[in-house]
């Protein structure tokens, strides 16, 4: 779209207001997924598999359904009978093959069966009136395992057109890219080191467990209310699920605790929905935190071999990494991600990537912040650190050396625009941290990381009121503060205060399509929307000045919240202010309204550097994360303490996926830490005050510069954290989490 | 005429091609003829594809131009957390 | 099977509920009392999201029983505001974007409230080990400990 | 599930007597909530014991000794102003407990009976020498705090009977205690290793020594051969390698999602120097 409009000197973007739901949420009164209630509503719970891999005998649920307090029991049987087809159809049905089992239980914690009742005690009571009979079957959890020849096949026939022939049933999609010729480039390097790497499936990890209240009647007509990412893919994959329109069914987004890519699909609802039509109720459903470990989430575990050449000045000469994904029992899993990801903050000549997505007995993995990218980036700027310092080279100047910039040919193919990888190493180099002395048993570590971001269909309105205030209707959740950018965009082009702007995310009876609020889409995407669509109003404005003044529509201006004349030959007229001009509107043609609907394709790509310190404890092998420094390339900030947030967050997130998040698998395939106590997520005790710095290259793409800054933060903490653990212990660690029993084992030698 | 990269795994598809030229003034124009040329593109381009026209990365829209002599690649569908 | 009939006392407010034995004080307060804002986030005690006080105690209300809380006095987030007058941790907290999805912020207020109580002067890492006990997976925590420091700082200065 | 809260520890335990099915008492409750929501543990039977007189009390004998009442809380112990300087290892292993929400609820006593071998308070109780008063259908007796958990999640106390007192010896002369263990976090963790030391030294040479080990066996272990490797000693190189060594040794740990075998064997060990560090320095009176 023509973006002849940039912008680069502002009056409200880039200030810190106070948001907008902030008393909301400080006084208890913001209404999250589980906080309503509805007349007559019923309580459901859902009955899950407590095995690995079984097959679904017979499920008797008469006992649950004669209990007086049950008013509803659905299985599979109560779902629409969704066509298995590739593409977006076929997803579909996994997404219901995910939801409620049908033929087999296909991991611990798989849905079999759900009731609803007169409460959540009964509920949860009735649950065990259910019988379930299952032939136990084989089941794999390992990547590396579900690859080899005997393993169980999860399901046949479930890979696409991409995995090469003879590959095991359980491997279903298959990425190569890159360019060169690797072997002639490793053949130029001085050292060349292989080493293969190995990171454990992380949840999301959000504080809000899954919650929806749903209301379906026999009519096919429908509300659900639940917390989620994006409230239009909940739409239509709930009326698929459930054989009904679409646009029957109203779905409105909570106040959202927390996503990070595990809420972008449905897991609840569509039962809750199924329960309700049965019911004839509105049914609400609550997930326990261990439902949510057992079957939502988690990000992809990997298994990883990465080969790195190096010439004794610095230079890259060749990279290739193999990566291999299990994400769960269904295909999906983003191996071909990890491969474009990988590589992608260097320059290089020769480089090969190959992804596998690969299937086994554990829930479906979901999205979790660039998804993909964390484990490739672990991999790649380990051997890279392990390079630099076998050839005594300083690691943030052989990164310099070998750095993407505006014109480079990328890993995955494309030439690079505007860029500012360079920018943030440059930060990183002369940042007071980098230089700091180190105390004994301490190490430092450095890494770079790279996330596309996303644009997305996207559709915003905006209504000005006769008071001259201004009310904006986005589609995207927003869960770190984006109402709060919304309004400062929308204040920006309006010229009018900040604090005049009311930003509702609309439900889907009231807005057109909305993409998910992921790929670090919203600021980007909804902003640029934002933006559109209050200089549509602004057009508006100055046609009503226009007619007002007697003069033509392109000799007036808007300026500083006024229509003004463009010129001194428009004519001699007083600044006409917003509120003057909506104050008459009902009289001067109508209400005056701005509207964007479209699907913005200008995401600029992003890079961040992190510096971070690490102490390790040589007897026991523990960790303490002394200092932190995110440097990241935010394009333009809206909201500078709101980016500053999402840096912090997913260094923070980095944090506890390096040392000790972990998905732990017991021989008989069930989750073995479906609790926080020892899901392992990092406490305020465990962290040390995370330093931000806030490059800016701003993106061609949008009309502020804003690139996306959500992701990209937890793309380098991985290796960044491995090679401060690296260096502190002196032994290099190939495994992540670095859990005390890893370390301890590598600094003994035996791990 | 505008060049279209392909990513490698991609090449089983089109006889050993990584590199394929088609005459489009289009991103969707692009995709139709990449599948008239090599119809066995339709399963990836099904399963979802991005197109990179000049480095900037068009994730899903059909009717973006595609300026004669430009840097075209195919890339797997972009997905976010 | 018989429900229990409990009296007590919330946010300076007589109530009364009744509740099933195996009901957390929490269970009561959300669908029983309306009070929503304390959140479950794992009913397990390791989150802290649903942190209330329990005669001037800090406790997971998901750790006490509904009929426990008999004759007891209760806090919760609801009644931290005073009328239109927001605490001072709650103004700080919206002034330095120490909240983004905001789920945890009502448990970590009401902590932070109970510490700032017994120790008008904690240092960063007292902080840190008093709040370990209220996950927040959005902010990193930084923002969040420069807020109940700054507003321990504030309030010194005031009184 | 029936919940009965009891004015005497005569009538909770003549409930527990005559109950059928699964039994538990409340006090602190954040193990008895934690079985009961995640649908573990569902009782019977729960009977709260906080009604009863005197459960809150810490009370300092004349001879020195303590006697604590069997809901007094985490954070109530660590309030009070004299039983911490008297017996820190104690008062520390109990403030280890989860988090500060936790103690405001979270008992010794509780703590003992749910039978963990990780327990935080069980090694340093044990080193302490703290005893039990069990109260029955037959009256009270007296047991060792060792001999309560005999497994996971199993005590040796008989239908109808509870702790009604937790006593604490007296301090006495140039004696310290110390609890240290193992998390991987900082906070929140349930122990992967946990020692408790109690010493008493005659000038700079020890003279008597307990040492408890927690989660490396299937009950807290008191280990002889530790307090072997440590009376007679100044707390020298050789005496802190024999106690590590005796410490590892006496470990028979299990592989689970907290830690390894070899892991908890050596840091049982590395743990056992450090706390008993702590331990003699506060025995000599400095502060540690």
């Amino acid at each position: 779209m023509a973006l002849d409009d940039r912008k680069s000197r502002f009056t409200f973007v880039g200030t810190r207001p106070n948001r907008p739901d902030g008393l909301d949420k400080v006084t208890g009164r913001a209404r999250f997924g589980a906080d309503v209630t509805a007349p007559g509503m019923l309580f459901g719970a859902i009955l899950r598999s407590p095995h690995a891999h079984a097959r679904i005998v017979r499920i008797d649920t008469s006992k649950a359904e004669a209990h007086r307090d049950v008013k509803a029991v659905v299985t599979r049987a109560d779902f629409a009978d969704v066509p298995f087809k590739p593409g977006l159809e076929g997803e579909f049905w996994n997404v219901l093959e995910n939801v409620m089992a049908g033929e087999k239980a296909l991991y611990d914690g798989h849905a079999v069966a759900a009731v609803a009742a007169s409460s959540a005690l009964a509920a949860r009571d009735a649950l065990k009136l259910i019988e379930v009979e299952y032939e136990v079957l084989p089941h794999v959890t390992d990547v590396d395992k579900a690859m080899a020849p005997d393993a169980p096949v999860i399901r046949e026939g479930a890979a696409d057109y991409s995995v090469p022939e003879g590959m095991h049933p359980n491997v279903v999609r298959y990425h190569e890219s890159g360019h060169g010729d690797v072997e002639a480039g490793f053949a130029e390097a001085d050292l060349v080191i292989e080493d293969h790497f190995v990171t454990e499936a992380t949840h999301q990890g959000y504080i809000e467990p899954h919650a929806c209240l749903a209301s379906l009647g026999a009519d096919g007509k429908g509300e659900l209310w639940c917390c989620t990412q994006g409230h239009w893919i909940v739409q239509k994959t709930c009326a698929a699920l459930l054989g009904i329109e679409t646009a029957q069914l109203r779905v409105t987004a909570s106040e959202i605790g927390g996503g990070f890519g595990g809420k972008t699909t449905v897991f609840i609802e569509p039962v809750a929905l199924a329960l309700s039509r049965k019911a004839n109720r509105p049914v609400k459903i609550v997930m326990s935190r261990s439902e949510v470990l057992r079957a939502t989430g988690p990000t992809a575990s990997a298994s990883m071999d990465v080969k790195i050449g190096m010439k004794k000045d610095g230079t890259i000469t060749a990279a290739q990494g193999v990566f291999r994904l299990q994400g769960g029992a269904f295909p999906g899993a983003p191996g071909d991600m990890t491969a474009m990801c990988a590589f992608a903050p260097y320059n290089l000549t020769n480089v090969r990537q190959v992804g596998y997505d690969v299937m086994s007995n554990r829930p479906k993995q979901a999205a979790y912040r660039a998804p993909g990218a964390p484990m490739g980036a672990f991999a790649v700027e380990s051997v890279i650190d392990e390079l630099c310092k076998k050839l005594g080279l300083d690691p943030i100047e052989v990164r310099l050396k070998n750095a993407a910039r505006e014109g480079t040919k990328a890993s995955y193919g494309p030439t690079y625009d505007r860029i500012g990888l360079v920018e943030t190493l440059e930060a990183a180099k002369g940042h007071p941290h980098y230089s700091a002395p180190l105390k004994p048993g301490q190490g430092r570590g450095v890494a770079c990381g790279f996330w596309f971001n996303h644009g997305g269909e996207t559709s915003v309105s905006l209504a000005l009121s006769e008071d001259g205030s201004a009310q904006l209707m986005v589609g995207t959740p927003d869960i770190g503060g984006s109402r709060a950018s919304m309004a400062l965009m929308a204040a920006e082009v309006l010229g009018i205060p900040y604090e005049n702007i009311r930003v509702t995310i609309a439900d889907t009876a009231t807005l057109g399509y909305n993409d998910v609020s992921h790929g670090s889409r919203v600021t980007y995407a909804s902003g640029l929307a934002t933006i559109k669509a209050a200089q549509h109003a602004v057009e508006k404005l100055c046609e009503r000045a226009a007619a007002k003044w007697g003069i033509p529509v392109d000799a007036v201006k808007w300026e500083n919240g006024c229509a003004v004349p463009s010129g001194p030959n428009a004519g001699d007229f007083d600044p006409l202010p917003l509120a003057e001009i909506t104050a008459d509107m009902g009289r001067t043609g109508g209400p005056i309204s701005g509207h964007f609907e479209a699907t913005p394709e200008g995401a600029g790509v992003s890079f961040g550097t992190h510096i971070v310190d690490a102490e390790v404890d040589p007897e026991t092998g523990k960790t303490s994360i002394t200092r932190y420094t995110v440097i990241q390339d935010a394009g333009k900030a809206i909201h500078p303490a709101y980016v500053e947030g999402q840096y912090q967050g997913g260094a923070a997130q980095g944090i506890g996926w390096a040392l000790n998040e972990e998905y732990i698998y017991g021989e008989d395939g069930r989750l073995q830490n479906p609790v926080f106590l020892d899901y392992r997520i990092p406490v305020a005790s465990d962290l040390p005050m995370i330093d931000t710095v806030i490059v800016e290259v701003p993106n061609p793409g949008h009309p502020f510069g804003v690139r996306g800054v959500g992701e990209t933060g937890i793309v380098p903490p991985l290796a960044a954290i491995a090679n401060a653990v690296s260096n502190a212990a002196g032994v290099r660690m190939r495994q992540l989490p670095m859990s005390p029993p890893r370390i301890l084992a590598a600094l003994k030698g035996n791990g | 005429m505008v060049e279209v990269h392909l990513w490698s795994g991609l090449r089983s598809l089109t006889g050993g091609q990584e590199v394929v030229r088609v005459q489009a003034a289009t991103t969707g124009e692009l995709l139709r003829e990449l599948v008239r040329l090599h119809p066995q593109l339709q399963a990836p381009i099904d399963a979802g594809v991005s197109v990179a026209v000049n480095g900037r990365i068009i994730a899903a829209g059909l009717s973006e131009p595609i300026p004669e002599g430009a840097e075209v690649y195919l890339m797997q569908r972009l997905r976010g957390g | 099977m018989t429900k229990h009939h409990v009296t007590t006392t919330v946010n300076g407010d007589t109530v009364e509920y009744l509740c099933d034995a195996r009901e957390t004080l929490l269970d009561c307060l959300r669908d029983k009392l309306n009070l929503t804002g304390a959140k479950e986030g794992c009913g397990t005690g390791d989150c802290g999201a649903c942190s209330v006080t329990l005669d001037g105690r800090l406790v997971c209300s998901c750790l006490v029983l509904g009929v426990e809380a008999e004759g007891k006095q209760i806090e919760t987030i609801e009644g931290m505001a005073r009328d239109e007058t927001l605490h001072p941790l709650q103004r700080k907290f919206i002034d330095h974007a120490a909240l983004q999805c905001g789920v945890c912020t009502p448990g970590v207020l009401v902590a932070a409230k109970a510490l700032l109580e017994k120790n008008p002067d904690p240092t960063e890492e007292e902080a840190r080990y008093w709040l370990a006990g209220n996950l927040c997976r959005c902010t990193g925590y930084d923002k969040i400990i420069r807020a109940v420091l700054e507003t321990a700082a504030e309030l010194r200065e005031a009184s | 599930m029936q919940y009965h809260r009891p004015a005497s520890f005569a009538e909770a335990s003549d409930l527990a007597a005559h109950a059928t099915g699964i039994t538990r008492f409340l006090a602190g409750g954040t193990d008895v909530l934690v079985q009961l929501r995640s649908e573990i543990v569902t009782p019977d039977t729960l009977i709260d014991i906080k009604a009863i007189d005197g459960v809150r009390d810490i009370a300092r004998h004349a001879d020195g000794s303590w006697t604590l009442g069997v809901a007094v809380t985490g954070a109530e112990m660590s309030e009070h102003p004299q039983l911490g300087r008297e017996w820190p290892g104690v008062v520390e292993a109990m403030d280890l407990i989860g988090s500060t929400q936790v103690q405001g609820r979270a008992t010794l006593t509780g703590n003992l009976c749910n039978g963990s071998p990780a327990a935080d308070s069980v090694p340093a109780m044990v080193a302490a020498g703290v005893t039990a008063t069990v109260t029955g259908p037959a009256g009270d007796r007296v047991v060792a705090v060792e001999d309560i958990p005999t497994g996971p999640g199993k005590t040796s106390l008989a239908q109808g009977e509870l702790i009604s007192a937790l006593h604490i010896p007296a301090r006495g002369a140039s004696g310290g205690d110390a609890y240290l263990r193992f998390i991987p976090r900082t906070e929140m963790d349930i122990a992967v290793v946990g020692v408790g030391v109690n010493l008493r030294v005659d000038g700079d040479t020890i003279t008597e020594a307990r040492v408890a080990l927690g989660a490396v066996a299937p009950t807290v272990l008191l280990v002889e051969d530790c307090t072997r490797a440590l009376i007679g000693t100044t707390l020298d190189h050789a005496a802190l390698a024999a106690l590590a060594a005796a410490a590892s040794a006496a470990c028979k740990p299990i592989d689970d999602k907290r830690g390894t075998i070899e892991f908890r064997t050596e840091v049982a060990g590395v743990l056992a120097k450090r706390a008993a560090k702590i331990a003699y320095a506060r025995a000599k009176g400095e502060t540690a």
